[in-house]
Order: structure tokens, then C-alpha cells, then sequence
């Protein structure tokens, strides 16, 4: 089954990737960013049919490694 | 298995009528005369795998056939040559049973595709080049150019150069500890991206890239093998860039520095415990080399099966495997009884491992796919069997105009304004954005780092410690290749000797345009015969290089630009190794060298004030280089100048700024004629020398027989120089921003891909 | 008295972090990321380098290696525990340390000395150290940006000059004990003279003494 | 306006971050996973209220610096 994983990171924690990038365009000349985030997206193929069964596991996966509760929240979403 | 190639007729490639652009040898980059040899090799048509095999490693890249004929030339012999060109890298003697294993090699198409993982890939290449020698990596440098940075493109190819060499270096734990930048038009669309690495090892751990006896086992270790740059260093590197951009893009390779950590740690493992014969990395061409080349080496030939190689994209044809560049591979040749305890070092690197053949007698090369004999070839063919083209080589008739275009002055020009030109020319200014990127302190040995004229590497736990440096100088070696060649060597001979070490063998890379173009094969002889004469002058052997022709975009050629990496030994270690930093307020500043040097032609005076290239550079003179090398040598040895730095880009006059900036103490200087301040003749440098030395250095210097005297002193807050009364001066502060905010504040602009 | 300096695939600084110790007169052996036992290991070094080639975030995956469990063991014993840059990382993620390390704040990597400054001298790094002594160690990081929104982690030493945006300027953290300390900076690369600086000495002479007083 | 761009690793491209993830998620004793990629998304805010010129807009952001053409494909999300 393919599961998506959405890590976002916590907005109190700073981004210096998502800043960079947002000087960069406006460098570029886009002035009409007003702002940019930048996640992770992770892209999963897992046994099972159980949908739930499946999204407690990778639920598990995010909690225990895919993400940092001191940075990040993660959203598992199925298919 | 069956043992019977297919009947000719059920796949052999008979390739459309005559003269169809779109006959897959042609599209493979095989002219026809090529494809009618393969024919007469093989006395019959050849299978799909088999054409593949031919088209890349007879690619201009793998099979130097363009070069080949002129690298002869090289001398490549001396007493302290262990392993010269031919192998994966060159090896020397550095004594008490410790061996040196270097190697230059380029990556400028691929980064040119993919400015990240072009160089970072090229950085995986270099190394393993060195730890198939079996060495341990201890160092690398990188020698990069540009299109001036005022272009966005420019911007994003620089800044994904550095990252990628940064992000690849660093990971895998190997320092990168010296390079060049420089920038120029020539380069814009055709960037050059060239790495060395150097290796320390003991002489009995030393391996080859041979095959071993009948019957020993071919390994293929590291990672598994995808569709990734098919095709790619050496179909790339054989054509020129606008057709690369265009069509070679999906050949991208990705480099995984994390695996190659684990590769090197599990080949020395390897070797520490003698479980190999010989190991041959996968570079260009894939499996396709090799499996050939090690085998042709040991005049053997080989089973192989590519059912058993580990894959990480289904359904991958014969050819596909054959031809695919995946980074981080390995092949080695092991004896039967040992094959269970290499598997088991790999398991525990976390590495994949596969016996993938059986190296046999009669030199034939045999390829099983899907259980049958899909490829069966002369091993050596492939090798040796390459073409060697004799190309048609002519003077370019814009010579004579070339060096009959000089500029004459009627006035001195504004010498303050033109030393802060120079400073803030990113070819010629603080690099630091770019080093200090790069890991170059791991290993505790670096004594000597970037930003000074040569790396100085200590081998652990040893009194010796390797000097080594890396000239290039396009715009000089366009206005005259041969002397251009034999300067690159005296330079970096001298830099070498600037820390002390007696310089001991050369590597080169030869980045130059479309071969197919009679005066790009006249401007490659001649610059061949000018790092020859000058090596043969200090007795230095070439142990080994790599070539990269077609740098030409649109019909337009890059400068004729050799790369000259000059290895030495400095044993004892010098106590303090010079520096460009410790220039002392109340210090003499010497110079050493011919003192009235005046021609500018090629110079970065000449770029930067007035955007001209012309005239002649001056001839390099053998006595004088070996004098400069001696006296450069003893100053560092006997500890008597704490900073030195030869003269070359922007001449005397940087040379005392970069000094001044890095100590942070001003200087005077006295001159005669201005051009003094500019000329970048060569065989010379300056040293900060306390007075109480004078003596003693002006006896030395005469003993050697070589031209010194002080020409200023340390000390103010100024970069002064001065003629009968006329003061010219430059705020030490002002300079120094404007040296290392050169590149950063270039850089700050956007890029663009 | 006998450090263990632990050896993930992809750490790079363990020979030099052996190597420095050694210079102490240290015992210092290299363990494989594998081994489950500690045992007769008087403290742990967690060296530098990129544990699993940084992928995902840099020390998630090496967190997990067998040998992390005993290193908590022993953090939780009150045995001194380093992590050095990378080892740092390693030690976050673990939450043996407080906070995290996310890229430098102009996303390059930085390979230079940087002057740092001592603020707590009651930790298995900073025992032999002056309170505000300042010293010139190399940084060599790409992830050395310290973000703690606990607000709850000691730093130990702050740089004099922010480089790469780390919050308080904390280049290094330590645990409430004290004997748990993660550093940016290399203390092993600042050893001699020769190589520009011997700052890192008193450093590591602190974690080497303070071997001594391991329950 | 909200935009999320999609990047996307082109499936030919090897990807080692998801191959260690996916040991790691293996040795972490999670056999039920066959495939792990990694990608990228890009949260931007944007001003502008006709939706086609803002997802032009976007789309050449892509092409000029979020995206890199030789690795990777991108997906323009309005709202
Ligand atoms: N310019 C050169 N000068 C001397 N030797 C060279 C030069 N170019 C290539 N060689 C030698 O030819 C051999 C093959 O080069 P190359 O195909 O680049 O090696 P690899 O297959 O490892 O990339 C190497 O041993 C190299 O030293
Ligand atoms: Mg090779």
C-alpha cells in the first residue's frame, strides 16, 4: 500500500532553508512571495490492507525516526 | 548456460544504408571506419551488448585515441617510480618503505550537466582511483573555472561546483586542502571541474588493476547498478557541450558519499588482510572496463555473469549493465579459498558484494546474460585494440597577430587603483569562500592548508610530510602552449619547493578544445612539449594525468588549459613551514629571481585594467628555475623566512599584498619601473626575512647562484610603493576587504539554473 | 581508564579523536556501532563525521545503533559521554541532549577556527577550564545550528562571534548532570601549535580527568 | 495565495537518503517496508488573485531555482 508521509517543521522552529529561498526568488525579482516553507515528503510502500493497521506502523516509523518531535509534526495520509 | 553465441542473423546489428545519421553506432558516437573495425575484430556483425561495449570504450574519453599518440612523449621514468601512467594512478617511492599514489583527473562535462553531483561524482571518481592502488586518501584539490560571475548561470555552476565538492569531500572524510578558481569568458558554457587526490600507503600493501591467474574470482563491490549515467563520463567527455547539454542530460549520475566511506574502509580492510589480487574501480564505461582492462592487463580473459550483479532498476538489459556508470563500485580479483572472507569484510560494511565472474586463460571476454552468451569479445580490443588516430595538427594562423598585439604605455598607469583591481578580480582574490566549504583540517595533518602556495601533508607518525600544488594559467598557455606547459611545471615545482620539499613527480590534465580542430591538436603538442622539456629539466617523471578534450561550445574553444600538480618531499619536517601569514612588522622583503622583470603579455594587469591578451610571455630559463627551487628549498629548511610566496598571477605586487593582508602588517616597496610591479615572469618569489638574517640569506642566495635582494620592508598600515620620491599607496585595510569580499559579494546575487 | 570512541559507518573523526586522547595519555579504542556491551569503559566519545551519511536528519538513523543503548546506559550511570560535532547530533537526536541541530544559517558548510568562550565549568568537558577562558578551535559543520525551544539546555560554551546562527550562541550543551556534553567545535583538531591552535587540550585533559570520578 | 509545489526525485535517479532510510526502517525491525523515496515540498505564499497567472508564475520559479531540471519534476498545487 502507498502511504505519504507530510513532515512539517513546528513554525517557532527558524528556517534558514525556507528564508534563503525566499531571498533568493526575491532576488530574481518575484516580489510577490510574500513567504516560503520548505518540507519533507516521504513516500512509502508498505504490506498490508489493514488501512489502519498500516497507518498505526508508519505512524510508529514517524514517531520513533522519520521525525524529530523537537522540530517537526508529521501527518501520515494512506494511498 | 549455453555456450554458443546466438546465430549471427538472430540479433546482430547490421547497421541501416550507408551514411544514416540515425545507425545506432553512430548514435553510440562510432564512426563508420570504427564500426568496420569492430566488424573485422570480431569477423562477423556484432550483438547490441557487444557494440555497446565497443562505443564507450573507445570513446575519445576511455581510449585517449586522439591523445594517446602524443602522452608518449611524457618522461615517465626515475629511480623513485613505483607505478608510472597506465595504471589507476601514479605511485613513488617516499622512503622507509612508505609509498605516495596521485592522480588528476576531470569532471568538466558531467558538472557542466550537473554542477552538484558533476563534481561530487568526480571527487568518488579520484578517490578510488587512489584506493584501487591500495592507499588510504589523505588529501584532495580541486582546480575549477568559470564564466565571470556576473552571469546568474555562471553563479549557480560555481556555487553547485563547491557545494558538490563539499558535500562529497567532507562526507566521505578525505580533506580538501588546496585548489584553484579562476574565472574567464572562455569558460562560460564550458566550465572546467578537475580534482586530485593523493594517497599514503606502505609498499607491501600496494595492488594493482590486474586480473590474476586463470581461475581467480572477479567481486563486484559497493553499490548496486542502475540505469544512472549511461553513457556518461565517456560518451559525455567525447562530445562537445552544446550537444551534451542538449541530449546527454538523462546520463546524470548521483554520487552517494556515505557508500564510498564504506568502500574505502572495506577495501583497505581488504588489503590490510591480503584477501585481493588486484582491484580495478568503476569509472567511465562501467563493467565494460572494468572487466576488459584488468584482464587485458594480466593478458587473460574472463567469464562474466550479469545475472548475478546486483541491480537496482528492473529489467535492465545486457547493454544497460555493460555500459551503466553507477557510482561507488569496485571489482575484485580474489583467489577462490578467499572469496568467503571478502564477502564477509563487505557484509560487515554494509556493502553489497557479488561474484560476478571467473578470470581465464586465452584472453577471451565472455558475457552471459539471461543465461546465454550474449557478448564474446577479445578482452584487449577493447584496451589496447582501441583506435590511435594521428590527427592533423597546424599552427593557428592567429599567432603571429597574437603575439605581435602588445600594448605600449605612454604613461605609468594609477598603481593603486590597478593593485585594488586586481585584488578584487575573483581569479585572483582570497578564495576563502571557497575552502573554507571544504573539510581541510581532518587527519591532523594538514601543516600547511588552502591559501598558501602548496599544501604541506604530514605522514602520520613519520619525520615526512608531502608538498604538493596545482598550477594552471589559460590565458598564458593560449599565448604560447609550450612555454605556457613548462612554466606550469617550474611554478608548481616551486611552490612545492616553498614548503620545504624536494619535488619528486607530476601529474597532468589536459583540458583543451575540439580535437577534430587542427590547431587545438597543435596547441596539445606543444603544450606536451613543454611540460616534457621542463620535467626533464628538473628530472621530474609524469606519473600519470588524464585528458578532456572538446571543451568547446557553439565553436567556441576554452584557452588551451594543462593542469600541473607537482608532488614533493620535505623530510626532515620544517619546525615552522613557511606561511603567507607570518610576515613580521620591521621584516626585510626579499626577492628572489630575475629583479627587473618587465613583460606583461598574459598578465592579470594587463586582464583586469585594460581587458587585453597579447604578446608573448617570456621563455622560462632551466637555471634559474632550479636555482629558485634550491634557494626556495634551503630559506624553508633552515627556518630563515617565516613567510614566503612565489610570484605569479598579478605579479610582485599581489604577491606582497596577499602577504601583507594575510599577516596583517603593511609594506613598502621600491621600485624602478612600474612593470616590475606586474610582471608575471616566472622563477620568482619573496620572503619576509628578519634583518639579522640578510647575511646569511645573501650568502646562500649567492652559493645557489641565484638574484637576491630586499626590495622593501614590513611594517605601517600601508601597501606603498614607491620610485625616486613618487609614492603610490593602498590602506592595508581596504585591501584586505577588497581581496576577500571579492567572491562573497559577487556571489550574494542571485543564481538561476 | 578506558574510553570507548564509537565508530558508526560514515563517522569520520575517530582516528584523530583517538589520536588526541592518545596525546593525554588516555586509553582510547575504536567500537563498532554494533557492539552491545560497554562494559570496563570508564567514558564514551561520540566523534565526528556523517553516521549514515547524514540522510534523513543528520544522527536520526544513528541513533538507533545497537551500541546506543549502552551509551545511554552509561550517561544514565553519570559516565562521561562527548559527542564532538556530528557525535553533538547523535547525542540530540538521542535525547540525551536537549534541542537540535538544523543547517547553519547561510546553508554552507563552515571549515574555519572560530573563537569560543567558556560559560560553565561544571561539566565532564569544561572541569579543567576557567570560567570565561576563550579559545580558538575549528568548526567543520554544515548542521551546527543549535535550536533548543525547551529553552531548558545548559550551554557550556558560547562563540564569541555568532557564525552559523546557534541559539544563545551555544556552542556547546551539556545534560542537568553535567556529564553528558555535546560540542560543535572540534577540541581534537586544536591539540598543536603547528596546526594553529592548542586550545582543544584543556578540553579534553577535563573529559579525561573527570574518567576518575565515574561511580 | 496559497501554492504547494510537489518535487519529485525522476524515478531513473538513484536515491540514497531513501535507500538508508530504508535499511534503517528494516533494522528498526519494520519489514512490512518495500520502497521509501524522499522529496521535497514547497509551501509558498504568493499575492495575486488570478489563479493561472500566479500558477505561471510559480511554475517558473520552478524552472529557474526550486527545482533542479536534470533530477527532478515538479507539480504546481494551487490553494
Ligand atoms: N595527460 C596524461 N599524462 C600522463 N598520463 C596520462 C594522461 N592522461 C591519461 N594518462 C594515463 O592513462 C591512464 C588511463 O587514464 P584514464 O582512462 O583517465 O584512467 P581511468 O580509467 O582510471 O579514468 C591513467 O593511468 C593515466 O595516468
Ligand atoms: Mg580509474
Amino acid at each position: 500500500m502507498r502511504v505519504t508521509v507530510n513532515i512539517t517543521r513546528r513554525p517557532e522552529i527558524s528556517d534558514p532553508q525556507g528564508t534563503t529561498v525566499k531571498r533568493a526568488l526575491r532576488d530574481l525579482g518575484y516580489s510577490s512571495v510574500d513567504d516560503v516553507r520548505i518540507d519533507r515528503t516521504i513516500h512509502l510502500e508498505v504490506e498490508g490492507d489493514d488501512p489502519e493497521a498500516v497507518r498505526e506502523t508508519v505512524s510508529d516509523m514517524c514517531r520513533r525516526l522519520l521525525a524529530n518531535p523537537v522540530l517537526e509534526d508529521f501527518e501520515v495520509v494512506l494511498g | 548456460m549455453t555456450d554458443q553465441l546466438l546465430a549471427p542473423e538472430e540479433d546482430a546489428y547490421i547497421p541501416e544504408r550507408e551514411g544514416d545519421p540515425d545507425a545506432v553506432h553512430r548514435l553510440l558516437g562510432m564512426t563508420d571506419e570504427e564500426f568496420a573495425e569492430v566488424k573485422s575484430i570480431l569477423g562477423r556483425a556484432p550483438r547490441p551488448a557487444e557494440l555497446a561495449m565497443y562505443s564507450v570504450m573507445w570513446s575519445e574519453h576511455c581510449s585517449y585515441k586522439s591523445s594517446r599518440v602524443h602522452l608518449g612523449r611524457f618522461p615517465s621514468a626515475a629511480p623513485w617510480v613505483v607505478v608510472g601512467p597506465g595504471e589507476n594512478a601514479g605511485v613513488v617511492d617516499i622512503g622507509d618503505g612508505w609509498l605516495a599514489a596521485i592522480r588528476i583527473e576531470s569532471h568538466n562535462h558531467p558538472s557542466f550537466v550537473e554542477p552538484y553531483q558533476g563534481a561530487a561524482t568526480g571527487v568518488g571518481g579520484i578517490l578510488r582511483d587512489i584506493f584501487t592502488m591500495g592507499a588510504r586518501p589523505v588529501a584532495l584539490w580541486d582546480q575549477i573555472r568559470f564564466g565571470p560571475l556576473d552571469e546568474p548561470y555562471n553563479r549557480y555552476l560555481f556555487s553547485g561546483v563547491v557545494s558538490g565538492i563539499a558535500g562529497y569531500g567532507n562526507a566521505v572524510g578525505v580533506p580538501t586542502v588546496g585548489g584553484e578558481v579562476a574565472f574567464a569568458d572562455r569558460y562560460s558554457d564550458n566550465p572546467l571541474v578537475n580534482v586530485m587526490c593523493l594517497g599514503i600507503l606502505r609498499r607491501e600493501d600496494l595492488v594493482l588493476g590486474t586480473a590474476g591467474p586463470d581461475g581467480s574470482i572477479a567481486v563486484l563491490l559497493g553499490a548496486s547498478t542502475g540505469r544512472d549515467g549511461i553513457g556518461g563520463a565517456s560518451v559525455l567527455a567525447s562530445a562537445s557541450f552544446d550537444d551534451a547539454a542538449a541530449t546527454k542530460r538523462p546520463s546524470v549520475q548521483v554520487g552517494d558519499p556515505f557508500t564510498e566511506k564504506k568502500l574505502i574502509e572495506a577495501c583497505l580492510e581488504l588489503y590490510r588482510n591480503k584477501l585481493v589480487l588486484g582491484v580495478q574501480d568503476l569509472g567511465a564505461a562501467g563493467l565494460s572496463c572494468a572487466t576488459s582492462e584488468p584482464a587485458a592487463r594480466a593478458g587473460m580473459g574472463m567469464k562474466v555473469d550479469l545475472d548475478s550483479v546486483p541491480c537496482r532498476e528492473e529489467g535492465m538489459t545486457a547493454a544497460e549493465m555493460l555500459m551503466s556508470e553507477s557510482q561507488e563500485r569496485m571489482m575484485a580479483f580474489v583467489d577462490p579459498s578467499k572469496v568467503d572472507q571478502v564477502l564477509a569484510i563487505a557484509e560487515k560494511w554494509e556493502i553489497e558484494a557479488a561474484v560476478v565472474g571467473t578470470v581465464t586463460d586465452g584472453g577471451s571476454l565472455d558475457v552471459y546474460h539471461g543465461g546465454e552468451l550474449i557478448a564474446q569479445l577479445p578482452a584487449a580490443s577493447l584496451t589496447e585494440g582501441a583506435p590511435k588516430l594521428e590527427r592533423p595538427l597546424g599552427e593557428p594562423h592567429w599567432m603571429e597577430d597574437l603575439w605581435g598585439n602588445t600594448l605600449t604605455f605612454v604613461t605609468p598607469p594609477d598603481i593603486a587603483d590597478a593593485l585594488l583591481r586586481l585584488l578584487d578580480d575573483p581569479s585572483l582574490a582570497s578564495p576563502a569562500w571557497v575552502y573554507e566549504q571544504y573539510d581541510h583540517m581532518l587527519n591532523l595533518d594538514t601543516l600547511v592548508g588552502p591559501g598558501n602556495d602548496a599544501a604541506l601533508i604530514r605522514v602520520e607518525g613519520t619525520d615526512k610530510a608531502l608538498s604538493v600544488s596545482t598550477d594552471g594559467n589559460g590565458p598564458v598557455c593560449h599565448l604560447d602552449p609550450r612555454r605556457g606547459g613548462a612554466r606550469l611545471v617550474y611554478e608548481s615545482a616551486l611552490n612545492v619547493a616553498l614548503n620545504g620539499a624536494h619535488p619528486l613527480a607530476v601529474v597532468d590534465n589536459l583540458n583543451f578544445g575540439n580535437p577534430e580542430k587542427p590547431e587545438i591538436m597543435w596547441q596539445f603538442r606543444e603544450t606536451i612539449e613543454g611540460i616534457s622539456e621542463a620535467c626533464e629539466a628538473l628530472n621530474l617523471p609524469v606519473v600519470g594525468g588524464n585528458v578532456s578534450f572538446y571543451n568547446e561550445t557553439d565553436g567556441v574553444d576554452i584557452y588551451p588549459t594543462p593542469i600541473v600538480g607537482t608532488l614533493g618531499l620535505a623530510e626532515p619536517i620544517p619546525e615552522n613551514p613557511p606561511r603567507h601569514d607570518r610576515a613580521v612588522d620591521g621584516m626585510d622583503l626579499w626577492l628572489f629571481g630575475p629583479q627587473h622583470a618587465i613583460n606583461l603579455a598574459g598578465s592579470a594587469f594587463e586582464e583586469t585594467t585594460f581587458g587585453h591578451l597579447g604578446g608573448r610571455p617570456s621563455a622560462p630559463d632551466s637555471t634559474m628555475a632550479k636555482a629558485a627551487i634550491e634557494m626556495a628549498k634551503s630559506l624553508a629548511a633552515r627556518g630563515l623566512a617565516p613567510a614566503v610566496h612565489d610570484l605569479s598571477d598579478g605579479g610582485l605586487a599581489v604577491a606582497i599584498a596577499e602577504i601583507a593582508i594575510a599577516s596583517g602588517v603593511g609594506a613598502v616597496v621600491e621600485y624602478r619601473d612600474w612593470r616590475e610591479l606586474f610582471s608575471e615572469d616566472p622563477h620568482r618569489f619573496i620572503a619576509a626575512v628578519s634583518p639579522d638574517q640578510a647575511g646569511t640569506v645573501a650568502e646562500l642566495a649567492a652559493e645557489i647562484g641565484i638574484p637576491a635582494q630586499p626590495v622593501g620592508t614590513f611594517g605601517g598600515t600601508e601597501i606603498a610603493f614607491s620610485r625616486s620620491g613618487r609614492r603610490a599607496a593602498v590602506d592595508l585595510g581596504l585591501a584586505a576587504s577588497t581581496y576577500r569580499n571579492a567572491i562573497p559579494r559577487r556571489i550574494q546575487a542571485p543564481l538561476e539554473h | 581508564m578506558r574510553i570507548a570512541v564509537v565508530v558508526f559507518p560514515g563517522t569520520n573523526c575517530e582516528r584523530d579523536t583517538v589520536r588526541a586522547l592518545t596525546m593525554l595519555g588516555a586509553e582510547a579504542e575504536l567500537v563498532w556501532h554494533r557492539e552491545t556491551d560497554l562494559e570496563g569503559f570508564h567514558g564514551v566519545v561520540l566523534p565526528g563525521g556523517f553516521a549514515h551519511g547524514d540522510y534523513l536528519r543528520t544522527g536520526a538513523v544513528a541513533r538507533f545503533s545497537p551500541v546506543m543503548t549502552e551509551v545511554m546506559r552509561m550517561a544514565a550511570a553519570g559516565a562521561p559521554v562527548l559527542g564532538i560535532c556530528n557525535g553533538f547530533q547523535i547525542l540530540c537526536e538521542a535525547g540525551l541532549l536537549p534541542g537540535a541541530l538544523i543547517p547553519n544559517r547561510d546553508l554552507a558548510f563552515i571549515c574555519r577556527h572560530v573563537e569560543v568562550e567558556v560559560t560553565d565549568t561544571s561539566t565532564v568537558l569544561t572541569a579543567t577550564a576557567i570560567p570565561g577562558q576563550r579559545m580558538r578551535l575549528p568548526l567543520n559543520s554544515y548542521e551546527g545550528n543549535w535550536v533548543d525551544p525547551s529553552k531548558t539546555g545548559r550551554i557550556v560554551a558560547r562563540y564569541v562571534d555568532d557564525p552559523n546562527g546557534s541559539q544563545g550562541r551555544a556552542a556547546a550543551v551539556a545534560n542537568e548532570a553535567g556529564n553528558v556534553v555535546g560540542i560543535m567545535p572540534h577540541p581534537e583538531r586544536a591539540m598543536e601549535a603547528l596546526l594553529g591552535s592548542e586550545d582543544g587540550r584543556v578540553l579534553l585533559e577535563g573529559f579525561t580527568s573527570s574518567l576518575a570520578s565515574v561511580p
